[in-house]
């Protein structure tokens, strides 16, 4: 099997979902971002270049225009760029996607994707490191995929293009780069199935995104350094969620730490932990510990960016102090 | 003297519709927030009778008269009202969100300017697929003080999609609804027609009492956008219906009166102005009368006629079976 | 002391403020919203029409324009009607208004207040129902008040326009006809002080804004039917949240519910669930229940709206459920 | 002879001054996206040259030159961009959020229009506490695109707020620059000028290489402002900068060299056609050259000591403090 990056992987897959759905868009395209490799995404914007719309700033109309193109007929996906200006149309996607099937009876389907690269970037400072993913899982009706490798990035997306629902696809800058085997053509990946990225039996870190390689580099860490065994799952889709593997998991461990990039307050891990304490209660062995980014604007300085950055150094220390429990 | 006839037993249903609906609602038989169409039912008439079914159609809080022109079951949009399970969207979404999916109206967003984006990226998909198919997009003055307006009047003209943009301008005085310009105090254009002009998009006013001015603009602009031109932008311009003047709809002056028609002073006089000026019903009449086309006779026959039809439409639509809870969890995702 | 509605001490506090601050302006000013009580306001709005300015419906310039008000001098209420309408201007409270201070190293403040009315009213259906507390809470440099009684409605808006920070200050249609005892002026009330609005031993409720008199209600009839002493606190600001006092009671009661009409996934019980498990291990007999909205946007229909709605039955069944571990 | 002396001094510092960010970038000293000035310089003077300090400006994404113009310390500039703690925003923002409170620059929002209704309200604050401020908004042409424009377009027009919104669209070609029209791939308005008309805002168009063009124009209503007149709207038109055509800024050519401007054909053939036509220091000093207000061996000279300035400002940027970890939670709220 090739090996492949994030990037390529994505991209292959983009390939692929064009070939078999005619009525796939992209309105407009800027995957990869501003990382060196959105270079890799050039094959599939050479052989579709029809079926991307270039487009105005106007994220309210080209959210509320995906919307309207879905329910048309088209595969349409609306790229904000950065989850960050997801804010100027989200009224379209949390209070219109969101509700289109529900408040017609079934009768009406919106599959639309929202694209958006999503996670902090170092030095981009408060605006434009916004992390949604909480803001839109508090709003049924969406679909929510995180994909943290290049087979997932690939496979998920062949899912959320085959969708019937609204869809908010993240993926993250920095991740692009990463590299794996992966087959040519990736199977679709079912949304809600949870992957264990790496078993032990000391402890459970729940991890999206940009948290999941940094949580299997705390994990060889803890490894190497402390005889630890973590088991790494990655929910990969937040709606629909695993909760089965995830508290499994836990069953098995007794311990949980919870790695996302969303504000601590009412973020990601807040619903994931409060989950693992509900339905793990009587084999928890420690409460469940999070690891976010915390309650504190983005600064744009090195030492200050470095404080609130959420590092494999916080997600080891947060699995010592849930092991320190007895 | 059939088509007059006709269109004043329309407009009348529409009329004893809406006014079942306040009463309805003051009997407590449903909840929440609602919009009544009283004196806009030229427009919805005029405009609907102008668009083919197969075309879209998106419509908003206030969409009862645009349901019932475009052909909607009226007993599955009042039970819709009602919150039943045979509604035209199952009682998921009341009056606000009223839509008729089977009829091309997809979803019914109650926030203002909610469904413009959507009826251009519905034109979008009907244009790369082929279908030919227009949109059609009903919206309020309020609609042209947002936003998503704007974005969407820009796209739109970039594209060339195929929608026809009708704004119906529900706020203006009787004495400038033919004119050129008027007074708003939340827009700071002299008329609205102006706004979409910098984006190279034809724009016209109508007087939306005159169901025949509607339906000849109406008529002329679906040809040209199923042609390929446009969008289009239409101000039909309306006077505001008293009862509809505070924050909950009221029967203002109790129910319409057909001797209104012939003695405008028998009116109460918080709607007697109204009526005599701006009330579509009363001034189609009237000029159906002038012409000999209608008698008295034959109009207050009309009338009982729809009030009659109207009430059974209430009658059934209240027999109808409540959604089941155990279907709260449905269609949530597919 | 002369029994007032929430309606009426606020309006009192209206006024007040008015009086006490002249740059205090309203854009424009829509209290009591759909409800009857909407009348009550009338003394404020007689006596300071000229503080209050008509506007269009633009949710965005008008969020923003109080950033801007705010940062030249004045004291700018944003009233955007209902909380589902802060959606559509969202992108300059949480990604403007709450950077401003911090972005600028402490040098510009922004002490706008945007005003909604929240919370899940009979017949709103799907899209005008919108709780956003939880996504607010989730952007660092706001402040969040949630009255929930006609005092604290009162104290609370003293100390918003007060405050130098920027602050969302949302009320509920259906406290607006609440009663009870108000001093004729009532002293600011500070933030971040939880409010115990019942003491009781055997387990803690931890309610916002409609929850508080619904806890309230369930509590009585658990006293009546079950002989069970539930103390019921209201943190009344989410930020600053008094984490002490609700860690305080749940120490002392050993089990905790919390009650709050946002969407479950990434609410605001999940924060408070989350964080009382991690401050209350060892103490807690019983995992942290939730009483929230569940995953499903609000139907219109009667019997099915009935399913979602939070109210007292289900506030005094997770009591009985988190009694019921041993 | 004295101004344009100092005039282009100024360009030629600013130039320098965002060549060296670059630079900085390229060489890691700071992380994150950016933006610079470069082809720009004459608007940000001119403009600034004719705004009182105790009026307000609202600036962008791309505000190094007009911080600069406004007299903002370069160093302290600098060594925002570098994320030190005696950067104009304690390194809080860095170049995106670049801002200068004591210098009536409250804050800088880095989202495309989220400015615009900032200013508009901080016009509102102005007139209604009667401070007799005025407030100057800069954007890109991108802004227009946004609905937050045309929303608080309408405010500022209904509430006459003393606002100058000062549009950059530095994406015009060259030939289109004192133009009425030109065509523009994400606006379907034929020029940007017209997008306010509706509105009743008076809008006007500028060479925005002109400094004394730009200069008497903001001047002119800079005055009206102050008498009470506004809002008003400036397209200023420059020709983007090859440097700025990709996603991150390229020093493309490499380090201008004021050579080209005696001899256009030794530039790079990638700037050589912007250089000649578009670049407003080139334009400046030829104009110069041949009135004789400046010779080569005067403008080589002013060169070298603006690159000094700027090099000065690098060194005193580099070498100051970082912010303290510790105080990554100030100021979160007060
Ligand atoms: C985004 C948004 N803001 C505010 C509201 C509240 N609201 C409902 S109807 C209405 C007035 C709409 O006026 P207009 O568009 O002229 O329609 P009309 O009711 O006159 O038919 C407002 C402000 C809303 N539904 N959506
Ligand atoms: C709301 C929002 N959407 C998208 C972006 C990403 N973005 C940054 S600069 C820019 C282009 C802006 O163009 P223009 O306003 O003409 O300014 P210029 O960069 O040309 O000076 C875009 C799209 C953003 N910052 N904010
Ligand atoms: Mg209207
Ligand atoms: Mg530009």
């Amino acid at each position: 099997m090739p090996v492949k990056t994030y990037a390529e992987a994505l991209c292959q897959s983009l390939i692929d979902t064009c070939e078999a759905e005619p009525n796939l868009i992209f309105i407009p395209a800027a995957f990869g971002g501003l990382s060196p490799h959105a270079a890799s995404f050039r094959p599939f914007y050479a052989r579709y270049a029809d079926r991307i719309l270039g487009a105005p700033i106007a994220e309210i109309a080209l959210c509320g225009i995906g919307v309207g193109a879905a329910i048309g007929g088209l595969r349409p996906v609306i790229d904000v760029l950065s989850a960050s200006f997801l804010y100027q149309g989200i009224a379209q996607v949390v209070n219109e996607a969101a509700n289109v099937l529900y408040m017609t009876d079934g009768k009406t389907a919106c599959p639309v994707i929202f694209h958006a690269m999503q996670g902090v970037l170092p030095g981009e400072a408060a605006q434009h490191n916004r992390c949604l993913s909480a803001e839109l899982w508090n709003s049924p009706g969406l679909e929510i995929v995180l994909p943290a490798s290049p087979e997932d990035a690939a496979g998920l997306w062949k899912t959320a293009v085959a969708s019937p629902n609204p869809t908010v696809f993240m993926d993250h800058q920095l991740l692009m780069g990463l590299t794996q085997d992966v087959p040519d053509h990736v199977d679709p990946i079912p949304f809600g199935q949870a992957r264990i990225c790496r078993e032990g039996k000391d402890v459970t870190v729940v991890a999206t995104l940009a948290a999941v390689p940094r949580a299997l580099e705390a994990a060889e860490r803890l490894a190497r350094e402390d005889g630890v065994a973590v088991e790494v799952v990655d929910p990969r889709t937040l709606v629909p969620f695993d909760e089965e593997t995830v508290v499994q998991s836990v069953r098995k461990t007794g311990r949980a730490v919870v790695a996302d990039e969303t504000i601590r307050s009412c973020g990601v891990a807040a619903e994931i932990a409060a989950r693992i304490q509900e339905r793990c209660w009587g084999v928890l062995k420690a409460p469940v510990k999070r690891v976010t980014l915390p309650d504190v604007p983005i600064p744009f300085s090195r030492p200050q960016e470095a404080v609130v950055w959420l590092t494999p150094e916080k997600i080891a220390q947060a699995v010592r102090e849930v092991l320190a429990w007895r | 003297m059939e088509r007059v006839h006709e269109l004043l037993g329309r407009m009348l249903f529409m009329r004893r519709f809406e006014e079942r609906v306040i009463e309805l609602f003051e009997q407590e038989q449903f909840e929440g927030h609602y919009h009544v169409y009283n004196g806009q039912e030229a427009t919805a008439l005029g405009a609907m009778d102008a668009v083919p079914r197969d075309d879209y159609m998106y419509t908003t809080h206030r969409n009862h008269g645009h349901l019932l022109a475009r052909g909607a079951d009226p007993v599955a949009l009042m039970a819709e009202i009602l919150g039943k399970a045979n509604g035209l969207v199952g009682g998921r979404g009341g009056s606000y969100h009223a839509a008729w999916p089977e009829g091309n109206v997809p979803v019914t967003s109650a926030l203002v300017a909610g469904n413009i984006p959507q009826a251009a990226g519905t034109a979008l998909a009907a244009k790369r697929r082929g279908t030919g198919q227009v949109v059609v997009c009903w919206f309020g003055d309020g609609a042209v003080e947002e936003g998503a307006f704007y974005e969407t009047m820009n796209l739109s003209a970039l594209w060339k999609l195929p929608v026809l943009y009708l704004c119906e301008n529900n706020s203006v005085p009787a004495r400038y609804r033919a004119m050129g310009q008027y007074p708003s105090s939340t827009h700071a254009a002299p008329a609205l027609t102006e706004v979409v002009r910098p984006f190279g998009i034809e724009s016209h006013a109508v007087d939306g009492t005159d169901y025949d001015a509607v339906h000849d603009l109406v008529r002329q602009l679906m040809e040209r956008l199923h042609r390929g031109e446009g969008p289009f932008f239409i101000e039909a311009r309306t006077s505001r219906w008293p009862g509809s003047y505070g924050v909950w709809p009221q029967l203002t002056g109790g129910r319409f009166q057909i001797g209104w028609v012939f003695d405008p002073a028998s009116a109460p006089e918080v709607v007697r102005e109204w009526t005599t000026e701006s009330d579509p019903i009363v001034l189609l009449a009237r000029r159906a009368l002038e012409r000999g086309a209608i008698d008295r006779q034959g109009l207050e026959a009309l009338d009982r006629e729809q009030s009659t039809a109207v009430d059974r439409v209430v009658e059934a639509a209240l027999a109808a079976p409540d959604p089941r809870p155990e279907d709260t969890f449905r269609h949530v995702l597919r």
